[in-house]
Formats: C-alpha cells, structure tokens, sequence
C-alpha cells in the first residue's frame, strides 16, 4: 500500500482543514493495516514500486455515465488500442481501479456512480472528462444534473474537450499514470478521510437516500 | 431492491445500468425462473437531461448546439430534424440552397454509416465474438476522420444549421471519402466471415426474439426491426426528404424477424449506404452558396405554428413535434426516438420466454438509444 | 451447425497479415483537422468587447471580464472562456461581429485543479495562442445581418432639379427589419455625446411598439426628428454590426420613429417631479442646446421663456441645412409639444444688453446658447469685391424665401457641412460648382456620406488649395486665384495636418460667386460688457464647468459656443448637463439675480 | 388529406384543421370527442400506429394541448389530433386499450405534466425522475434555474457584465423624462 | 545701428519687447470686441513674457533660445494687412500679431549683416528663431480658431 505520511492537501473546494474524519482511517475501511506512523526507507522503495505496477495496469470499469463513453471505443479497440498502456476494461466494480465519469451525470446515475465507486477497491481513481463535470457543461441549468462532480466524489484527473478525443484521453490516462507513480494521485485516500463531508453533499442532491452509510 | 421478496421460486435480476451488455445507460429489472425471464421491465432516467425543458429556455440558435447531444452514435439525424421542422414554421425552407442539401444528405448517409457500423459491432461483442468489434469500431473511426474534416468534430458535429450547412467540403474531400469507403468494403467479406459465417452467432440469433408480424404497425414499429419483417418501410421512401428522391436504391428487407435476420437487414444497409454516398458525392455540386442569408439569428422570431417532421436514422423512424408561439424561443419539442417503442413495450412484450443469455443480443438487435427514451 | 460455419471464423486470421490499425504510440497525438473547434484563440486588439459572444453562448460559458477601461468604440471588456460550460459550437466565433474570435486545433488539456480551466484567449497566455489552423469566421456563413435594409432615395439625376428631400425614409417593414439586425452591444451608447439608449428604442421599433421607442427617444433627446434627418451619426461609426458590414441606419430610425406620430404629447408621459415650481429660467437662443434647457426644464415645473433672434426655433440646424435634407415641417412637431409643456416661446426678438440685464434680474437662472452666427472672412485681398459672398447668408436667405442669385459657375471655400450644404443649394440653383478645401479629402470635417452625394450630384472637389486672391475681370467674372499647398505635419498630438502654400505656381478660376465656408464664429454685441469679459474667452469661446455653469454663477451656456464638436447632437448633450446644473443651482436656493 | 378531413368535420362536428404538409394533417376538437375519434380513425379508416403522443404546456391560456399523431402505413399520411384540456386537475381518456405503447407515453406525461389518465395501467409509477418532490418539471411554471441555485451547486468565481449596462455606467447614460 | 557688444544687443530686444507691449496694450483698450480685447491682452502677457526671458538671459540665468520648431504656415504671405479700427476683430487681431511677429524676425535677419564678430551674430540669430517660432504659433492659433472647416 502506498506509505506516504504527508496529509493530502484537500481538494479542491474541498472540506475545511482540519474536519473530523469518519472512522480512524484504516478501520473499516476494506483493507485496514496501510496507514502506519513512520515507514523505513525500505518501505518508501516497495511503495515505489508497487505504484509502478500499479500504474502500468490499469483497470478501468466498463461503465459510460455519460456521452463521453463513445470515444472510450476507439481508445479500446483497434485504433488507439489502451491495451498497449496496460489499461483493460473490466466488467465490475470489484475488478477495477479506475473509474471515468464520462460527462454529464444525472442524479439517478450519481446513486448508482456512487454505490459503484465504493464497491471499488482502494486504490481507486477517477478520471473526470468532459466540460460537464468540472461547472455542469451544457445542462447547468437541467434541474437533473449535477454541476460539480468534485462535490461528491474525489477527482484525480480531468480531461477537458466536449467530448475528450481518443487521444486526449491517451494523454489523459499517461498524466494519471505519471501522478500514480509519484504517489499523488490519492481521491480515495481523501474520500476516505472526508467521507462525512462527501455523505453529507451526496445527501443534499439525492433524495431518496439508501445506500449503505459506510464507504465499503 | 426495497420489494419485499415474497417466497417463490422466482428470482428477481436488475441488468443495468452498469453492466457491459446493456445498450447504453438503462437497467432492466427482470424476473427469471431458472434460466427464461418470465417478466421484464425496462427502467430509464439515468441519462436525463431534460433537453425538452432546456430548449424552452433557448434561443433558436442556441437549440441548435444541444440537439445533437441526444443520441451520441448519431448525432446528425437530430440536426437535420430540429433545422428542416423549423425551416418548414419559419418559411426559411424556400431558401435552404441546392448545395446545402446535398451536403445534408452526404452528412445524414455518413452519420448512418457510422451507427450502423457500430451497432453491428455491437450485435458481435454481445455474443463474445471478440474481434468484430474491434474492426467495426476502426472503420467507424475511419469515418470519423472524415467528419472531423469537414466539419470540425468528431462526434458532435453541429453541422446542419438553419438555412444550410456551416461550411463548405474542404478540397480532396471527395477522394478521401472514396478512399475510406474503399477500406470499408474491402473489410466486409471479411465481417460476414467472422459474423454471419459464424455457427455461434447463427446458432443464437436465428429463431431468438422473433416479432410477430401483426405487432408491427400497431406499435409503430420501423426500422431494421421492421424491415427484419419483411415489410419495406423506410421514411427516406416514404416521405423522402431532402435530395433522397433524386437518389435510386431500394429498400433492404429479410425474412425471419429474428435477431440474425435483423442483423442481415443491418449489414446489407452498411452497403446501401456505401453505395449511397458514392452516388450522393458523384453528384455534389461544384459551387454554389452553401447556407441561405440568415435573419440576426439573436432576434430570430417564428410565427406561431406546429409541424412533425420525420427522418429515417440507423435505428428507424426519428420524429420531432415542434410547437412555435411567435417568440424567439421554442414553445415545445417532443423528440420521438424509434428506441421509445423499441426499448419499452416491444422490448417488455419479447422478454417473456427468452433466455437470461438472449437479453442482451435482443437489445442490441433492437438497437435500443437510452437517451432516445427519457430525453 | 454445419462444418463450414465452424471453420470460417477462423477466416480473420488472413487480417494478421494485413497492416494493422493500429496507430503508433510516437504519432499518436495527430494534429486536429484544419477547420478543428479546438480551445480559444482571440486578437485581442481587434476585438472590441461587443459581447454578443456572450450573448449567444447558450452554456453561458462566456463572462466579459474589463480588460482595459472603456473608450468610445471599445467597451475594454474581453471574453473570458469558462471550460467548464464550453461545448465547443464556435457559434461565438461565426457571431463574432470584428471576427477576432477564433478556434485553435489544439485538443488536449489535462488538468488536476478544476478552477484552472478558464481562461482569457489573447490575454492569458496559452501554447495554442498563435495557431494558424482551427475554426475560424468564413465569407458564405454569418449569424448577424451585414448589409443594411436599402433606404429609398431620390436619383442624384432628378433630385438637383427639385428641392424634396433625398431621404424618402424607411416603411414599417424596413424599419422592422432594420431594427432587427441589432446585436443590442450599447457601444453606440458610448459614442454618443448625449448618450442615447438607442438599442432600447431600435429594440423598441424590432417588436412594433412605437410608443415605447419614441419614449426612450424622448427619455434624453427633445428634438428626435432633426436628429433623425442631419446628425453626424457617430453612434454608427462604432456600430459593432458595421465593423463587418453596414452600421445600423440608427439616425433613420429615430427618424422613423417620430414620423409614426403626429401628437407627441399624446405618447409622452414624463413622470418626474416637478422640483422647479415657481422658479423662472430665460433661455436666449433656440439652437438645440436652448430647446433642451428649455424642455427638460419645463418637463420639472420651472417656467421657462425662450428668446430667439430669428422668426424660427432650431438655431443652425434649421436655418444651416438646406430643404432637401431637413424640411421646413420637420420641426413642428417638436416645437409643438414644447408649447404643450408650457415653455414660452419669443420669436424674431434679439436680446440685447439692457433687456440682457432685466432678465437676469427677473429669472432664478439664465442659459444662453447664441451658436457661431458670424463667418470669418477668407482674410485674402480682394475679398471684399461684389461678387464675395458668406455660406451662412445664402443660406439664411435661401431660408428665408429670400432671392438668391448664384450665376452659371461658383467656388465654394471649405470642407465642413456648410460649405457641402451650400455647393449642393448652389448645385440646385444651376450653378456649376467647385469646392476649393486647403487640406486632403480625408481631413475634411463634413459627413462622409454627404461628400459622396455632393460629387454624385456633379460638384468637383480640389483639395489642398489655398485661395490667393480675388481679382474682378473685364467680362464681369471673378478670378478665383489659388496655390497649391504641401501637408505638413501637425504640432499638437491628434490635430489635423497643416496645409504649407508652394509659392511660385498660381492657378486661376473664373467664376460668378466665391463663397466663403471657411469657419464661424460667435457674436458677443449683445451682451453686456461685464458679463462678457468675465464669460468669454480670448479665443471667442465661452469657458463652462462640469455643470455647464459659466464664471458668472447663474448664467448657464451651451452650444457651438461652448464645445469644439460644433454639431446638433454636442448641443443637446451641453443642454442635458445644463438641465442638471440648472436644477441643482436653483434647488440651494441660489438665484443669479443675487449674485 | 383533404377528404378525410372532410369526414372527420362531418362526423365529430365543428374541428379546428389545417395541412401542413401533403402527408401530414392537423385537426383541433374537443377533449370528449377525442378518444372516439382516434377509435373510429384506428379501426375504419386504416390509421393503425399511434406514432406518439405529446402535451404542450399553454400556461397563458391556462390549458394543456394533448396531441395524438396517428400514422396510416398504407398512405404513409399522418394525422394530428389536437385537443385542449384545462390545467387545473387535468384528465384525459386513455388510449392503452388501443395501442400498447400508449401505456408508456401516458406514464411519462403523467409524471412530466401532471396529466392524469385513469385506466392507465402505470399512472404514478416514476418512470425517468427518481426521489422527485417537486411540480411535474416540463410545465411551464417550473423554474429550472432557480431549481438549480436552490439544490444543485456550481462553482463560484464567475461574475457576469452585461456590456450593454457596463457601458451605460461607465460613460454616465441618464434619463431625463423618467426619475 | 551699431553694436559692440552683446548687452547692447540684449537691452535693444527687450525695448523692442516693451515696445510691442505697449502697441498690443493700447490696442486692448481701443478695441470694442470683447474677443479682441481679451487676445490683445493675452498678447501683452506674452510680449511680457519675452521680455522677462530676455532679461534672463542678459542676467545669464538662461543659457541661450530653445525654439520648437513648429512647422511654417508662411500664411504671411496669403492673408491682406489690415488696419487697426475701433471694431477690430479677433482674425484681423491674429493677422496683425502674425505681422509684427514677422517684421521683428525680418529686423533681427537684417541686424545680422552688420554684426561684427560670431558672438553678436549667433545672438542675433538666437532672437530671429525665437521670433519666427511666436509666428508660427500664431499662425497655428490662426489655423486652429479661424479656419476651423477649412
């Protein structure tokens, strides 16, 4: 797991400094032992390496919440064909690390978006694409969609274009595997430790509440 | 979810919205007993963006960018639509020029191309033959190439415009086109191979989610559903729009109304519309004006009036019911998608009986477009 | 399941022979098509921050951000592009009325912090910022309506024969038209001196409702019709719409507007309250600044009385401009709702000292707007032969119905709208007419449109000429002599270049008249000697503060007399802030009669 | 088109009709006689397929306008019945005992516009919102902006000039005639 | 007219100034238009003006003449001379300046033949320059006020 001891900066628009975190990180949550007091160096090399492999495969869930899936088919197949990057798609949650809010999301797909990324395990990351996920795009004043996505969940990386072109995407995915491998790239970490601050904003939007409360 | 499961031996199944053989972003909740579903409902909203609300709050102009974002493989048949209804209120179509239509009708064949290559990909990969797909999406992003080229995007286009098109063919559009055509063909045979040819996909598509023929005009079925059927119904031959009349094929139709039969009608049209669009740029008009003068289009008003206009897309019959008060904005749109029927009551209707495995290839067969449906 | 059907999938293998599709990892990043709707790009010096970007962007993805303060044809706002709503329709670039907005064919942009993603093309810097390719504007495809609606006008051929006006004047469907071609930007509204709401009324005329239109007229401009027929027009010289095509017919549609009434009283219903009970004010002078005071000041409750010298209102306007261009009626309707609003009008009355000091004991406060009457003369020897006449006089006695005789052949001297005025009445009386102008034909101050439809009517135009002498010949001619004249640059920033004499080379015109356009001036014989040393400055000026108030508290001006633009609309802007100093000097309770 | 129109008028009494296209007729009448129109339309004159039924919102009139397109696969004319029902409670007959997919267009306008139509197999079931506590969003008097600013946050940082205004405060535009 | 040294040369500009002052100052009295009379007097002040800057440079505070350079106009040789009257106008004002501007340049032009060594004569030319820059200014005042459409 990665060892990095320094507190995440907080996102942006994010909680302020200092709030409470849900559960004392690392209880309760899937996989519980990573978040230990001093590491030794040699345990800064395993970090390092255990980020490049995971880096170099990415698996990203098949699951197009928006237009912008369209253009994840030809970075799938033959074309620009991710496979060459390590990046496979996987039909479920529990065997992917990445997931892509492609666009714009209704408030029906943020429940499922939501109980998706938690069934996800740690580390996970999200690529935004897309105008619509950074200030609500062309439906900012639908009263179905949601205007920003870092409200809910932790972004690593947008990727900006109406829609991303195959390429951008490329470029996309290579900057998250470049923030991976240095150890940046930590959403999940934060959704973890602000989960009050990310249930209370999901709450607000979705009515009829009934997800789990606990971030499994 | 919340049901309460009384103690039977049915067992209830949510399929979607994420689920790699759903058709885009729909769920289906079914009931099976054993491996046949014994009930079916199709559940819908999760790609709501209320496109009909928002165009009430939109100048004319400004409809014009967020149409195309209804259905993503085929963005152009929106265009059209929106731009020839209004057209058709505002009296503007009298000076649509002869250009501006046959490069409509070169862009909607283009955008058919495209989704039709797609879907058949899709018939393919909902049956795990693995590298069908892969080609079909090449050759579409082959095709995508050439609408980024001549209209400045590569999904969207927002292309046709009141009054015409945006801009003219950039030079050498023509060759490049017939050069992509070229590699298309060239590829088929070895499609029909690896599909058609394909015990696999013969043996789980003939038969399987057969339409009865009587359901067809009731339902308002159209399409490659309805042509499947054997029934030659096709709106550019119909009610033929733009420069279709001037152009000479024949409708495709099959036998069997079965998923195979619908996936021939599918493959045939690929070919239809090769050929189509050969024709269409053999004939394009070297020069010419390609929009007509457009009114200050921050002030444009329409008199007040209702039109339906219709358009043949991959997936059948498109509509719009636009309804015009004298302002400058929209008074109401109603985009009825062929997949409304499809995705809904058809699908509803054919899901007693088949088998858990079948549900998938049966949608992609109807070619159901979520966005289609809740708009 | 035949044996055939399971062996020939296995046909794709021949595609592992075939080139793949497969494009390499190094060229990966293809550059976007030519026409590709990439980010932003904008010439940030073309662009003059109309904002109808803004305007049609339906994400309203597009803020104007203040880039550098406003001047006139420059609002000094930019677009600023948020990417957080941009969905890349580059309708803002078709819209774009300068066509400096453009679109790179750039296409990548990863981002980790999400208020990045907004940027000011051309301000903030971007790699993309130079790319040649991208969507840019194209000739066969516009969203606004360049050419203007075609304005009727009579043939220069038939209109030297007659003495109806050139302008026929837009019908309800022109104007509707017209109207509608607004982008409503309001830089007009800079441009103008008295700052006008003009895309409020064309707006107003674009839905059909009259009323309304003329009300914004009426809102701060008393004397629409004259302003409608002989206005200098700035407002459409920075028209956004004109930057690419034809300027809005802004001056015709005011025109337009009060053609549709007969009564404006009846539309107008000035709700203002009436501050100025029981408080007198003299107007001297009916030119356009005096009937502002007047209006505007009645409209508040003062009592207002107007003294003119001459038997009409409406100062140069009326007695400058010549029938074919501002027709006698055109100003009684005007005149009319000003008796209506209780204003006392004197005509054919010359103020002179005495009466000058009464009034000033009787009246709260006093405005004079007296405009340049007197010509300069040529200040050539032989100016003062027979044949030597004055713009101003043919022209007031044209006016007048007086009897005016021109000959076959006249020289008019002067570029501005006198000397134009007065070559087309002599144009119309049969002379054959040439205009001598000392400096080059872009220098010259007179309505660019106007030159055009004098040299259509066959006036001849000599530029950088400087008359020499006048000398009377036996066959009862004059010869006209003039030198020719080299420019030379001006001394003070912004001035006009001055014309040098080439001595040595003389060239002689015959002709019946010379007549004298060559400048104006104001007439102070009737005011008393102490009021005018204390007002009038040694250029012959008259020196006013930013309420309009002259060194003699009270006495208020306006006019020719007080701004160097010298046109009708300047005027009424003097009259406007003359109105507000008016009002607040007489509210404190201050009177000129004390002081 | 012209005959059938004729027809109708004789048989169903006053309409309101217009042909808009060669192949597509649009006809006005009363919300009662709606439904047996569209049964006499279906089973003598051959317009089989209901191609869609839409409701438009005419809040000035206070009225909501439902609109059958019926489609006749033989002559491929379509045929437009409109008919105006008051906004307050509105009703309508159902037509889901003649064509099947009508069940899906009579949900949608229910929860959209508020329509009721008894009889309707899926009335009230959601079909596209989910949780939604507010006025049926497509009618008119549903404001979606301000929807929006109350329960759906942007991000902050923008502000917007209308040049229109920013130029008239800058150079001092006054009115004269009005305080 | 015989000078042996540069005071000399100093003391006979400032009482042509003093001189030029005083015509302008019985000009502004006589004159009954107020515009007139005002410009007479603005020229007073500036007749004074040289005549302090002369004395400056008698005294050697001021180093030497800066002329400007405003562009010639030579409108001295199209305009009439006219002469003085009770209603004087501001134009004929201009004009009559414009001359006495001219002449006192033409003098100093003059004065230079006689002048024995460089240093009388580069004086000389110092108070030529200067008087052919006030007519140039003049000349543009003329230009500015009265031939404003011309």
């Amino acid at each position: 797991m990665d060892d990095k001891i320094v507190k995440p900066e907080p996102p942006l628009g994010g909680p302020p400094q200092g709030s409470r975190p849900h559960a004392p990180v690392g209880d309760g949550c899937f996989l519980g032992e990573e978040m230990k007091p001093q590491a030794p160096s040699y345990k800064e090399a395993l970090a390092r390496i255990k980020n490049w492999f995971r880096a170099n495969s990415l698996w990203v869930m098949a699951y197009g919440t928006g237009c912008g899936a369209i253009e994840l088919r030809p970075l799938a197949t033959a074309r620009f064909d991710m496979e060459r990057l390590g990046i496979a798609m996987r039909p479920t949650p529990r065997q992917s690390n990445v997931l892509i809010v492609s666009g714009y999301l209704a408030v029906k797909s943020l429940k499922r978006v939501i109980r998706s990324y938690e069934q996800m395990p740690s580390p996970k990351w999200i690529v935004a694409l897309g105008s619509c996920t950074i200030n609500g795009g062309m439906y900012w004043d639908s009263y179905n969609t949601i205007n920003r996505l870092d409200l809910y969940l932790p972004v690593d990386v947008y990727i900006n274009g109406c829609m991303p072109r195959p390429e951008a995407l490329v470029a996309g995915f290579q900057e998250l595997m470049r923030r991976i491998k240095k150890g940046e790239a930590d959403g999940w970490r934060h959704y973890m430790e602000n989960l009050d601050w990310y249930k209370e904003n999901q709450k607000k939007i979705i009515t009829d509440w009934d997800l789990p409360e606990y971030n499994w | 979810m919340t049901e309460t499961r009384e103690r039977s031996k049915e067992v209830q199944i949510w399929f979607g919205p994420q689920h790699p053989g759903i058709t885009g972003n729909m769920s289906v909740q079914t009931w099976l007993d054993g491996d046949t579903l014994t009930r079916g409902i199709t559940h819908v909203g999760y790609l709501h963006r209320a496109f009909e609300k928002l165009m009430e709050r939109r100048l004319y102009i400004q409809s014009f960018p967020i149409v195309c974002r209804i259905c993503v493989p085929e963005p152009d048949t929106n265009e059209w639509l929106l731009a020839s209804a209004l057209e058709e209120l505002s009296g503007l179509d009298r000076e649509v020029p002869e250009k501006a239509r046959w490069i409509r009708t070169l862009v909607l064949e283009m955008s058919r191309l495209g989704a039709m290559l797609m879907v058949l990909g899709g018939h393919a990969g909902s049956m795990g033959l693995g590298p069908a797909p892969q080609w079909m999406i090449a050759l579409r992003d082959l095709v995508l190439d050439r609408f980024e080229e001549l209209t400045g995007g590569r999904v969207y286009h927002m292309y046709i415009v009141y009054g015409g098109v945006r801009r003219d063919l950039p030079e050498g559009f023509a060759e490049r086109m017939e050069q992509t055509l070229k590699t298309i063909e060239s590829k088929l045979p070895l499609i029909d191979d690896v599909i058609f040819g394909s015990a696999v996909f013969r043996k789980r598509a003939m038969g399987v989610g057969v339409v009865p023929r009587e359901w067809a005009f009731e339902m308002g079925i159209s399409g490659p559903v309805i042509r499947a059927m054997g029934i030659p119904k096709d709106v550019r031959k119909d009610e033929p729009y733009e420069k279709y009349a001037e152009l000479d094929f024949d409708v495709v139709t099959e036998e069997g109304s079965d998923i195979f039969a619908r996936a021939m009608v599918r493959r045939r049209e690929i070919q239809q519309s090769i050929d189509l669009i050969r024709q269409i740029l053999a004939r394009m008009p070297k020069e010419g004006p390609y929009c007509a003068e457009l009114p200050n289009m921050l002030e444009w008003t329409i008199p007040v009036g209702q039109t339906y206009v219709r358009a043949e897309s991959s997936r059948g019959e498109m509509g719009y019911y636009v309804v015009t008060d004298g302002s400058k904005k929209l008074r109401r749109v109603h985009v009825r998608g062929p997949s409304y029927v499809h995705g809904v009551s058809l699908l509803e209707r054919l899901i007693p009986g088949t088998n858990i495995a079948d549900l998938a290839p049966l949608m992609v067969s109807l070619q159901v477009c979520p966005p289609e449906i809740e708009r | 399941m035949s044996l055939k059907h399971v062996l020939q999938p296995f046909n794709a293998w021949v595609q592992a022979f075939s080139k793949p599709y497969t494009i390499p990892m190094k060229d990966t990043m293809r550059p976007g098509a030519d026409r590709y709707r990439g980010w932003h790009i904008n010439d940030v010096e073309k662009c003059v921050g109309c904002g109808t970007c803004a305007d049609i962007c339906q994400n309203a993805a597009i803020d104007m951000v203040p880039v550098k303060d406003p001047v006139k044809g420059d609002s000094g706002l930019r677009p600023k592009i948020d990417y957080g709503r941009c969905c890349w329709c580059a309708l803002c670039v078709d819209v774009c009325t300068t066509g400096s907005l453009g679109m790179s064919n750039e296409y990548t942009w990863v981002e980790k912090d999400p208020e990045k993603c907004r940027y000011t093309p051309g301000v903030d810097a971007k790699p993309w910022d130079g790319s040649e390719k991208g969507w840019r504007q194209e000739e066969g495809f516009s969203l606004i309506v360049k050419d203007r609606v075609p304005m009727p006008m009579l043939d220069p051929k038939e209109r030297i024969k007659t003495w109806a006006e050139v302008v026929v004047g837009y019908s309800v469907e022109e104007a509707r038209k017209e109207a509608a071609r607004c982008v409503s930007c309001g830089l007009c509204v800079a441009a103008c001196p008295a700052h006008m709401h003009i895309p409020d009324y064309i707006g107003a005329i674009r839905d059909g409702d009259f009323e309304k239109a003329l009300d914004f007229i009426y809102d701060n401009n008393p004397m629409p019709e004259m302003c409608g027929k002989v206005c200098t027009r700035r407002c459409e010289g920075v028209c956004s719409v004109g930057i690419q095509g034809e300027p809005l017919a802004i001056r015709w549609l005011k025109r337009f507007a009060t053609e549709q009434f007969e009564d404006f009283a009846k539309v107008l219903h000035p709700e203002v309250k009436r501050v100025g009970e029981g408080k007198k004010v003299a107007v001297v002078g009916g030119g356009p600044s005096g009937v502002t005071v007047a209006y505007y000041l009645a409209v508040r409750g003062f009592e207002v009385t107007i003294y003119e010298a001459l038997p009409q209102l409406g100062g140069a306007t009326f007695f400058g401009i010549p029938k074919y261009r501002f027709p006698m009626p055109s100003l009684e309707k005007q005149v009319d709702l000003l008796k209506k609003a209780g204003v006392k009008i004197v005509t054919d009355h010359r103020v002179e000292k005495d009466e000058f000091r009464r009034l000033l004991e009787e009246n709260d406060a006093l405005f004079f707007g007296t405009g340049l009457m007197k010509p300069y003369k040529l200040g050539v020897p032989g100016e003062d032969l027979e044949g030597v006449i004055y713009a101003l006089d043919l022209l007031r006695d044209h006016h007048v119905g007086k009897k005016v005789e021109v000959g076959e052949s006249v020289v008019v001297v002067g570029g501005g709208n006198v000397a134009i005025d007065a070559s087309r009445v002599s144009r119309r009386l049969g002379a054959e007419v040439t205009i001598a102008y000392r400096r080059r034909r872009e220098d010259m101050p007179a309505d660019d449109e106007e030159i055009e439809d004098a040299e259509a009517e066959g006036i001849e135009l000599v530029t950088q000429s400087i008359p020499l002498r006048v000398e009377k010949l036996e066959n009862g001619k004059l010869d006209f002599i003039w030198g020719p004249a080299e420019m030379v640059p001006p001394d003070r920033p912004g001035g006009r270049p001055k014309p040098k004499l080439i001595e040595g080379v003389e060239n002689h015109l015959q002709v019946d008249r010379v007549i004298v356009a060559i400048g104006q001036k104001g007439e102070f014989e009737w005011m008393p000697e102490e009021v005018a040393e204390k007002v009038v400055t040694s250029r012959g000026w008259v020196e006013v503060d930013e309420t309009g108030m002259t060194q003699w508290p009270g006495i208020f001006a306006g006019g020719d007399l007080v701004n160097s633009t010298a046109d009708a609309i300047s005027a009424i802007a003097d009259g406007l802030k003359a109105v507000e100093g008016i009002q607040q000097f007489t509210l404190e309770g201050l009177s000129v009669s004390k002081s | 088109m012209k005959e059938i129109l004729k027809e109708i008028e004789e048989r169903f009494g006053p309409i309101w009709e217009r042909v808009q296209r060669p192949k597509l007729a649009q006809v006005g009448i009363e919300p009662a006689k709606a439904v047996p129109l569209l049964t006499w339309l279906k089973e003598h004159r051959g317009y089989v397929t209901l191609v869609h039924l839409s409701a438009v919102d005419w809040i000035e009139q206070g009225e909501f306008q439902l609109t059958w397109l019926l489609g006749n696969p033989e002559t491929e004319e379509r045929l437009m019945i409109c008919s105006r029902i008051d906004r307050e409670n509105p009703a309508a007959e159902t037509v889901s005992g003649l064509w099947p997919q009508a069940v899906t267009y009579e949900q949608e306008i229910n929860e959209m516009f508020g329509v009721s139509f008894p009889g309707s197999p899926r009335q009230g079931v959601p079909f596209i919102l989910e949780g939604w506590k507010d006025i049926p969003p497509m009618r008119r008097d549903f404001d979606t902006v301000a929807f929006v600013e109350k329960h759906i946050p942007g991000r902050e940082g923008r502000k917007h000039i209308d040049t229109r205004t920013y130029i008239g405060e800058k150079f001092g535009e006054k009115g004269y005639l009005h305080d | 007219m015989e000078f042996n040294s540069i005071q000399e040369v100093l003391d006979f500009a400032v009482r042509q100034e003093q001189k030029a002052g005083r015509f302008y100052g019985l000009m502004a009295e006589k004159s009954t238009d107020v515009v007139a009379r005002k410009f007479f007097r603005e020229m007073v002040g500036e007749e004074r003006k040289h005549e302090a800057k002369l004395k400056a440079i008698k005294s050697g505070k001021l180093s030497g003449f800066s002329g400007q350079g405003t562009p010639q106009m030579n409108l001295t040789e199209v305009l009439g001379e006219p002469v003085f009257r009770e209603d004087i106008t501001l134009q004929e004002g201009l004009i009559i300046a414009m001359r006495a501007e001219k002449d006192a340049y033409e003098m100093y032009e003059g004065l230079k033949a006689f002048a024995r060594d460089e240093e009388l004569k580069k004086i000389l030319e110092g108070l030529a320059a200067e008087e052919l820059e006030h007519k140039a200014r003049m000349e543009s005042i003329y230009d500015q006020v009265v031939q404003r459409e011309n």
